[in-house]
């Protein structure tokens, strides 16, 4: 038997894996370079950033929690200028990047995206509508339908890249925003981001982060952010990057079983920068074990099969 | 990462234990590891911890036990692995000075004792400054004087050397005839003294900084502490740092 | 020094430490005397109760996950009548009763308050919102302020038993159904109720629960919790109960610390069914060390100490 | 929840272990305890495992490495602490019959070791039949050998016994002349099997269950199997099992 093909389509791009790293995670690829050779990656998502530099929040900006990360960074990042330059750099890689844009209006990421339309380094925009870090008039960016179809819609007239809408986990129905996005002609969308979270310290009698809140990443939100995968993916046409707490290829799997395209990879790398890798060989490993030829076939197959067996046992019923 | 074998797990007080790993590491003094604790997801995240020495085969940590997941690698057992991230950030900074005055607070001696052993090799007269709350807490002094050529002790309750800070041992330097480097670690409240009374003599030192690390390779922000030079600007401790000129820092 | 004072009101009730186990997690309490004198508890909070006996969902209705569990049980309940013999049982611990009500409409609630209204047994009802595991229109229950509300208005006309809703946290904004429900009339809200998730086995290609979707719960959940107490505890201004992968005293405290009145353990039964008995004891240690007289000094206390600290860097700034 | 030292701890083949604890426990065949594998929270819940034996100061166990959890019990070491809570649930129940026969497949033969120790010291007959993959699943199939009367065996690939399932031992029994009381533990598909030809010779089974417990006291109805006597009602396995009569479940 021949390799199994992990390709997978998102948009116009072409990856030749369904695993990158999440943006925020693996700053804009420099810091892992020494680790491993980055061009195993299907693609390389770099920190939110925005148009000028932005200082993020006063530290502390962690917390370690049960089987998971509270972070509050607020998007420090060099600007579009430098990273620009530093994603140049990763050009001779030859994997797709992918540009997590960031702001505080819907200028904002409209200005980001003009400076980096006619970029060749970029290949797929990620509107990061949804850091819990952030508010816009008391609430997230992200939590309002509304707002993610308008700046979906106006994103989509200044580029012909890629576009990707990043959900919020913090919704009551996150379908309902992944469909909006699509309205709005997102290519693919990406879920979930971080849980909104936060930490005492009960000697202290304070908030641990200086910013109060944070957002939850790791382990811990797994299953919360596969039930949204499984959800917006039956909900929408459009490709789905599953994320939130994958460790390993079998976590990774789960995603794709439940609806996934692709899945992104973040507080994981922190304990082991190899995670990508070893989820990539584990991915193969499973697809050879169960003698499916391409990554795709898998790709909602929970799903066809929780469609099945319900219609069995309904037969069987009446 | 890289898995290392436990050669010896030794307490050198009743909350701190010396841990010396089969090896070979290229750190320089100031540089840390980052230790995985656990092989669950509780705790998730890596422990930062100094190089403590280094030999030709092999290498040491010392470590207080601050909290559940140093009570955990408490646990760990000769023959055991730790599985290792590093050495990671930058190290001390050389001097061309022919003299070093290292302050260390309680497990701060951590990453001064492999500068200490380094700088007397290459023929430096080290000063070494070491404070703590009573005379347990200062770990390991007996290999250190071995090492240094000065040795002044403090301790806040007296029991062993000067009976106060530390700091007040800096005192009598300030007038030393001969120029020589700072260098510090230990609890902030002790660095932000140091260098409030260096700067007071328009000296600075070199500082070791601890913050809740995440990657500790530079890629989350999350480990960061303000530059005092640049409003809005922050630097990474884990690769930045973790030591710092205390000009930039406090 | 005299032993601190634990004792906290919650409507009409008064309980003697702020510390209960959670409802579904301690059935009617007969499982768990033989472990522990149910006379220390603060309170005794019942397994959800419909009028008639539900059976409960399929199996598989349990699933482990990263720090914290899944479960499915679809509000298994042996119906009001059945409920209330094993209640009385648990007179002679002379600890308030506190009946967590559910139902798929707001006449099923109305139903069982109605049963239990005129029974001594029992001091309070909680509204359980929020089950993940119930849906009434494609949507859960407590995920509308409007419809909480209205709930809330029309239990407290059938009662003068302490009213508390529980809410749910699979919500964009926790807040304004806590608002809802005090608007209604409810004289304390708990929270919060499992997390929306799942979990998928990579053999079986399908989802682990027969539910496809089930709670969260356990110590994975608890950023989210205390950051939800956090946000409620600010809006309203009736008592907050607080609960979300407690494990020990230290969780206990931060929840209180965050604005919670009191606190409910449950998932930490199954690992260690002292957790209640532990947390009460490391509660008062807490008080004793730090010199505080009255377990109510304390709650919200980080709130205050945080509010200050913003209050001194805006004047540092200005 | 008591601790328990581990006295010894020893494989029985490459995927199971066997575990002595010191101290007593009251026990029935068929109860088992919930075992604490970790003290953080990864992983959260105890481990389900029967009572494998049962002596006048010491306990035993008998796992199959199946997962996570039990991969972690088997690090522990002798003279480490178990954390345990039972034993829970309702065990075998009494016979009046002279004889039993016991069908045990794979790690099944847990809790019915202790079964068979127990009935024959009351002086009943014991048949035991033991099936498996291969030889080597036959956990202690040895010190089975000799408490029962009778041993019969079976593997999937033939390695020792029977070639064929276990199921096909139980054959010539049905037409025995004695009556006999019939208890299982293994796979849910093969106890369903000897269900299924048990009850088309009138005969009915207990059996010993597995699901996935949480509370294991029966407080949290997760652990539940439906009972096929009443529709619409469950059977917590914790408490109202893990035994129960095969016409009920299957
Ligand atoms: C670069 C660097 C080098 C270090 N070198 C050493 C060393 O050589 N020897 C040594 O004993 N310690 C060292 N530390 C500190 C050590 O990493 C912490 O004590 C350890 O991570 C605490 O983990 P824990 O799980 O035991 O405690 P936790 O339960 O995580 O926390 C216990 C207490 O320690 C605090 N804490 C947690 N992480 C850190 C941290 N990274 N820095 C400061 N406080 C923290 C917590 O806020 C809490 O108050 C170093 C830290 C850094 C950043
Ligand atoms: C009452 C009872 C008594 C038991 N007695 C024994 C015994 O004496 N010896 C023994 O080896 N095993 C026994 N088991 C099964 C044992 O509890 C599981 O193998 C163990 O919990 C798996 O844990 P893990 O972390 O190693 O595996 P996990 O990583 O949790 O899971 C590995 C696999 O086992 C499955 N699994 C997890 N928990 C259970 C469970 N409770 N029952 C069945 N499958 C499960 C998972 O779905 C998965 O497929 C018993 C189970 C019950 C309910
Ligand atoms: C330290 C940190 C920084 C992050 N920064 C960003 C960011 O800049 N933009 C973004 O869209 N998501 C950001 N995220 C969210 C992650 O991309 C990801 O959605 C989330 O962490 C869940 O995945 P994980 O559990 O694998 O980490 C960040 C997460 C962490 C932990
Ligand atoms: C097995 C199980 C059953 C539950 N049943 C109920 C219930 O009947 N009614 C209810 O309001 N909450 C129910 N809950 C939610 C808990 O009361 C609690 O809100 C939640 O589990 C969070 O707390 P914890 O992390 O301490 O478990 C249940 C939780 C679990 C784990
Ligand atoms: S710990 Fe991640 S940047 Fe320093
Ligand atoms: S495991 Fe909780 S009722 Fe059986």
């Amino acid at each position: 038997m021949s390799k199994p093909d992990l390709n997978v389509n998102i948009g116009k791009m072409k990856l030749k894996n369904p695993v990158m790293p999440a943006s925020g995670c693996f700053g804009y690829g420099e810091e892992y370079a020494s680790y491993f050779d980055l061009s195993r990656l299907g693609a390389i998502v770099v920190k939110g950033t925005t148009r000028e530099p932005w200082p993020g929040n006063l530290p502390p900006r962690l917390a370690e929690t049960s089987a998971g990360l509270l972070n509050a960074i607020g998007l420090q990042n060099p600007g579009a200028v430098e990273a620009l330059a530093k994603i140049r750099t990763l050009a001779h890689y030859g994997v797709p990047v992918i540009l997590n844009v960031a702001g505080h209006s819907a200028d904002d990421y409209c200005e980001v995206i003009k400076f980096f339309a006619e970029e060749k380094a970029v290949e797929a925009f990620e509107l990061n509508v949804s850091c819990p870090n952030l508010t816009a008039g008391g609430m997230a960016f992200g939590t309002d339908p509304e707002i993610v179809y308008r700046l979906t819609s106006r994103a989509k007239q200044l580029t012909d890249k890629t576009l990707i809408v990043k959900l919020s986990p913090n919704v009551t129905d996150i379908a309902a925003v992944a469909l909006a996005a699509e309205r709005g002609g997102a290519d693919a969308v990406s879920l979930i981001n971080t849980l909104l979270g936060m930490a005492i310290d009960i000697s202290k009698k304070e908030p641990v982060l200086a910013n109060v809140t944070g957002g939850l990443s790791g382990p811990a939100v797994k299953p919360v952010a596969l039930r949204m995968v499984w959800q917006v993916s039956a909900a929408v046409d459009i490709p789905v990057i599953g994320m939130g707490g994958i460790c390993c290829a079998a976590d990774a799997l789960e995603f794709i079983l439940a609806g996934a395209s692709a899945v992104a990879i973040g507080t994981a790398l922190f304990t082991n920068p190899l995670t990508c890798l070893q989820a990539i060989d584990g991915i193969t490993a499973y697809l050879e074990e169960n003698v499916v030829a391409t990554v795709k076939e898998i790709v909602g197959l929970a799903r066809k099969n929780q469609a099945q067996k319900r219609e069995e046992n309904q037969c069987g019923k009446s | 990462m890289v898995n290392y074998e436990i050669l010896a797990h030794e307490e050198v007080a009743a909350d701190a234990k010396y841990i010396v790993l089969a090896g070979k590491i290229a750190a320089v003094p100031g540089q840390f590891l980052q230790v995985r604790i656990s092989e669950t997801n509780d705790p998730l995240l890596r422990r930062p911890l100094s190089v403590h020495d280094c030999h030709e085969n092999s290498f040491s940590l010392l470590y207080r036990i601050a909290g559940r997941g140093t009570a955990m690698l408490a646990q760990k057992k000769t023959g055991d692995n730790l599985n290792i991230l590093g050495p990671l950030g930058k190290g001390f900074p050389h001097t061309t000075l022919p003299t070093a005055l290292l302050v260390a607070g309680g497990i701060g001696v951590a990453p001064l004792f492999y500068l200490a052993r380094c700088l007397a090799e290459k023929g430096k007269k080290v000063v070494f400054l070491f404070g703590a709350r009573q005379a347990e807490a200062l770990y390991r002094r007996r290999e250190l004087a071995e090492i240094v050529s000065e040795l002044h002790l403090a301790t806040d309750n007296g029991s062993t050397g000067l009976h106060g800070p530390v700091t007040e041992l800096l005192e009598s330097f300030w007038e030393y005839q001969v120029k020589f480097e700072i260098y510090a670690c230990g609890p902030a409240l002790m660095l932000q003294e140091i260098s409030r009374l260096a700067a007071g003599h328009d000296r600075d030192v070199h500082v070791s900084l601890e913050t809740q690390l995440a990657c500790g390779v530079g890629a989350c922000l999350g480990c960061v502490v303000a530059d005092r030079t640049q409003p809005g600007k922050y630097f990474r401790v884990c690769s930045e740092g973790p030591v710092f000129n205390s000009k930039v820092v406090f």
